[in-house]
């Protein structure tokens, strides 16, 4: 297995994650897979309250994809760290804590719950999801507003604990976005959450999600999410980037660490194959091992060749 | 909890009858674990496939033992693309296979009547809870229904119990239950899809008769992960949850089902809100 | 064959296009298939001067699509006006030119070009590839210089020959750029061309491409044209829409017509199967008589149902 | 022009030797069209394959004539994906193709000796020019480079030809072919990839023999409509164009490629500017 990664100043025993809502709480994955396979596992998006999520159905198959319309179901700050926390600490995982708001005030609020609690070794900031308002644009399409929201995590979090802003792969451009959530204070950054996507069921002649609207995810996207990761690595070189879109093997891996990740997060994977994460870890290693080289040496290693 | 194992099963017989296939795959030890009412979750059309998700398949039949750690049976529908795929796999083709998953059916403590309804591919749990049950002394009347090209390829007639065979007929459903039931059941065990066991849930209104339903319908993850398979439920304390059919059920206690509000986020579900439904 | 289709006053014999850029110069599907197959044939789009395209790799697979960066190879405006054009009418095609240029005057210049050509039964005005530098942001990802562009070939074609404006499908806002389009006189929209993606070959530690970004498209991205088909169709009813991205079957066709299209064009699918129209149209007609439709009344129609 | 015909062929036999593998397709009356130096492109994966874009293969046998058409053999890589794939299909499976595509090599009007220039797998267009020369009267001698696992499979040796066989040989690749070509040799026809060809090329430099050479290298549309295959080549009027090796290749005359320019496009290209490069 490949060894320890430092991601801004922290530590991950291992350099593939578990991409946020992929993991459910935890536990769901128990007798699946050893949570101790994941360098980090990043819960899904916390919210201030608990929440039910979106009407069924809530997710359907696309080609090499899947859309999901879900609505960040999940239990809210205070059941998250009266429950799902401790569990997961107790359990031997190393734990990003991904959030989600719909303001700056209420994502102050979770950062500083957050800031009291054991066990966080970084938080994500989910820009990519409009929480009460489906119709509302994400923070992470307009560089000011990702940048607003980051700012204000990164100052109620404490310092050693590094705050990631996830934008999103669809946004026009996704180096402006970046570059202002680094200049507000993100130590790094999870590329990409998964794009907006429809699907049409003709046969009953409406949309296959009850929200219309969802998020594609899966492989179909890991050219977009490769296409994030290289350009703003190639910007930014000096931001680190948590890859996830369509990581299902350890050469997709090994494709965002040369494009420009310093780590991956597996998501989809997860869903239709539990034990992906150990998988990927695994087939990773083996690939770096067999370059005979260091797995940081080849983050964004294939930037050099290019117009040689 | 969780007993549920992953491995790479190899594919050793197959019976197909018309839209219906019963494929047995070797069960890696696994077999004694799975109890009736539980699933199986097969990745299916191969590594390079354009189709990701798993598909969630009734588990008919379990034997333990044997050359490749017993056995599981599990039955496809051929008109689904997965099913498909599963259906014309050679003799030895491997297949990725999560099992056995869910809760399964609880079997009461006294020897009592039961009556099963079976609504097509959705009877395969039924009918190795039917046999349990006889051979716990149990009387067992098993209606079927739906689809009657699903019994046959299920073996549905090979056991003793009182058979029902009211496939295909359009009669009014919850009264046919309520009829049938009329004539003595202690308890129910149902299966099928959620249109069809809100019926049998109807047709049991009223009476104290105790209700296990089997929902089937689409999954994804199977393990509770994703959150797509999720129905409203109430709970003993009264607050109602969306609750995960693949993990939390399929089995469920159809009296805390709100049936009525299925394919729906109910305003008054934890966490529901206005925007959300 | 369903038949005749009426799009922003103009009429085509088939509502299955071939999208620009996956029909050749035409002459090259000779032999494949039959060019009336196509409602219209859709030129690759045609540039001020001859350009020879970019540095090989130009295309690469990726999981249910593929990227591109071709860089436009393509005759320019004299040739096509010379050899290409008369040659796509003496076989019968319906034609649709695409023009893709740097600047306003440069467009304006094509478009009274083809002002004089017999033949052009539309102008498509391909807003999504920075044409001279990969660079620099394409029109369509920013409202304003869509609808400059859009106002600038409208006024320099002839009335009765309807202009479409073509967006990319990984804008932050499409609704915006395609309402402010529809403003500066756009008659109807091309959705979507394919997004921005990129590929790494792991085994050279390189990207796929030799252009290093390229575009995505195919089945992958078939979420992402339908999502931009329905949320256009939602906001500009009026507005009629050639869908691309993904159509490779009667049914895809079949969902993009259901979610706002009038018509469809196949792209990706005519570079693995070169008789993809014919096919499409064929299971498309098919479709729609067993729904007992007409194909004019299914347009949208997946609204409808929604929230019921 | 174009005498290229689609149809779903059907899987007649399979001879797999180490990495390669010769597949026999039904031919569906296009045999007969099929010239030596054309190719076939076919889809892999089945119709839920997430792999889209076709395959081309050297078309190593066209048998007219027959039950089913005729047959063509070609030869897939198992290496690669598709060609794992096309490798397991079982007898009469289906399989999409398009043939024969390309322009063929053109042959000589004369009896003249000929030397024949082929690595590894692109062989395969050779061995059947080599027996239409044969045929002809003209002496062919046969200079064999690159992977010979390739060899076996197919069937190089079974002609009467003078073959010299350097495969596996780290021999100065140019020099090689130089040092035959003064041996006696009045036309030279090649089939390799395109850094293989440029050794050649590059040892035929001064002689005024005609070469012509056959592209081995990725194709997609295979119909010259995507352009994804353009390599740069010096018309007669002396402007270098992009070409497409599917349709206006895969041979070409030798003289006329730019091959020290290949992966690139030369800056005095028509079309060609500082950015496109
Ligand atoms: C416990 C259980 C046991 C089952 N046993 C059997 C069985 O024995 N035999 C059998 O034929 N079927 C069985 N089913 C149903 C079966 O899992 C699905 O119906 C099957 O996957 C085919 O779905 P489909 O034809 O709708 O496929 P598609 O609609 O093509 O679905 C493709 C994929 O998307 C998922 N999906 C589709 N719609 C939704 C949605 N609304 N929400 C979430 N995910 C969705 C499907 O599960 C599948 O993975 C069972 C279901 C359950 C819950
Ligand atoms: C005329 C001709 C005949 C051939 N005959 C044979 C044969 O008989 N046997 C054989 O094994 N091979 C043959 N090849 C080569 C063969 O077509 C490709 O090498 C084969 O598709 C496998 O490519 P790959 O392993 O690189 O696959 P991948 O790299 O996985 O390629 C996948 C797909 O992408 C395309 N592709 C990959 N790279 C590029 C690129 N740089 N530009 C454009 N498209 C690309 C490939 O064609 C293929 O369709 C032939 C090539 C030509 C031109
Ligand atoms: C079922 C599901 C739930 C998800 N939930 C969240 C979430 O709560 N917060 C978030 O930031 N991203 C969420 N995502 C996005 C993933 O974390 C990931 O960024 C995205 O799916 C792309 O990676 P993938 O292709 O590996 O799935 C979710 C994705 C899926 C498929
Ligand atoms: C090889 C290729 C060439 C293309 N060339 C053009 C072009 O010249 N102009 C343009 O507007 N779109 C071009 N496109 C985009 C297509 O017209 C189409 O909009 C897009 O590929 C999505 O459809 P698809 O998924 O069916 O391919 C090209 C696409 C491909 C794959
Ligand atoms: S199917 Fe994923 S939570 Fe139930
Ligand atoms: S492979 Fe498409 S033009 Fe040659």
């Amino acid at each position: 297995m490949s060894g320890t990664v430092e991601i801004a100043g922290a530590r991950f025993p291992r350099p593939v994650f578990a991409a946020s809502g992929c993991a459910g709480s935890g536990r769901e994955l128990v007798g699946h897979c050893d949570l101790r396979d994941f360098g980090a596992i990043i819960t899904r998006s916390i919210t201030p309250t608990p929440r039910a999520g979106l009407r069924p159905p809530r997710l359907a198959e696309t080609p090499s994809g899947l859309i999901n319309a879900l609505g960040l179901p999940g239990p809210g700050i205070e059941q998250f760290l009266a429950e799902e926390l401790p569990w997961l600490v107790d359990h031997g995982a190393t734990v990003i804590v991904s959030i989600a708001a719909d303001s700056g005030p209420d994502f102050a609020r979770i950062a500083q719950r957050l800031r009291q609690a054991p066990g966080v070794a970084a938080v994500e900031v989910n820009l990519s999801y409009p929480v009460s308002d489906l119709a509302r644009r994400p923070f992470a399409m307009d560089p000011n507003a990702a940048a607003g929201v980051v700012h204000v995590v990164r100052r109620n979090t404490a310092a050693g604990v590094p705050v990631f802003a996830k934008l999103a792969g669809d946004t026009t451009d996704i180096v402006a976005v970046a570059r202002a959530c680094a200049n507000g204070g993100a130590d790094g950054l999870s590329l990409i959450n998964a794009v907006r996507g429809l699907g049409i069921d003709s046969a009953a002649a409406r949309p296959s999600l009850g929200a219309a609207v969802g998020w594609l995810s899966g492989p179909a996207i890991k050219p977009i999410a490769l296409r994030a990761v290289w350009e703003v690595h190639a910007e930014l070189p000096a931001v680190p980037i948590i890859a996830s879109g369509g990581v299902q093997t350890g050469v997709d891996a090994l494709e965002m660490i040369m494009a420009g990740a310093s780590a991956v997060a597996v998501g989809s994977a997860l869903l239709t194959d539990p034990s992906a994460g150990a998988r990927v870890g695994r087939e990773l290693a083996e690939l770096v091992a067999r370059r005979g080289a260091d797995l940081s040496a080849l983050i964004g290693c294939a930037h050099v060749e290019v117009g040689s | 909890m969780i007993t549920a194992g992953q491995w790479t099963a190899s594919v050793m017989a197959r019976r197909t009858a018309g839209e219906y296939s019963v494929v047995t795959l070797s069960a890696a030890g696994s077999a004694a674990a799975a109890r009736p009412g539980q699933y199986a979750s097969l990745r299916v059309g191969g590594a390079e496939s354009s189709r990701l998700l798993r598909r969630a398949l009734w588990i008919r039949e379990a034997t333990a033992g044997g050359r490749h750690g017993g056995t599981l049976d599990v039955v496809a529908d051929v008109r689904e693309p997965g099913g498909a795929w599963l259906a014309a796999q050679p003799e030895s083709a491997p297949v990725d296979i999560l099992a056995p998953l869910g809760r399964p059916f609880l079997l009461p403590r006294e020897t009592v009547t039961c009556l099963l309804v079976g609504f097509g591919v959705a009877t395969a749990p039924l009918i190795r809870l039917a046999e349990d049950l006889v051979s716990r002394g149990s009387r067992v009347r098993f209606l079927m229904l739906g689809d009657r090209a699903a019994f046959g390829v299920l073996g549905a007639r090979r056991f003793s119990a009182e058979v029902i065979d009211r496939a295909g007929t359009g009669a009014d459903l919850p009264q046919t239950v309520a009829d049938i039931l009329a004539d003595g059941a202690d308890v129910v065990y149902s299966a099928g899809s959620a249109a069809e066991l809100r019926d049998v849930a109807e047709g049991l209104a009223g009476t104290q008769v105790p209700h296990q339903a089997a929902i089937h319908s689409p999954l994804v993850c199977g393990s509770g992960t994703c959150t797509a398979c999720a129905i409203p439920l109430t709970g003993r304390d009264s607050v109602t949850r969306m609750v995960r059919v693949c993990s939390e059920g399929p089995v469920f206690n159809a009296d805390l089902v709100r049936w009525a509000d299925l394919g729906t986020v109910p305003g008054d579900c934890l966490g529901a809100s206005g925007e959300q439904q």
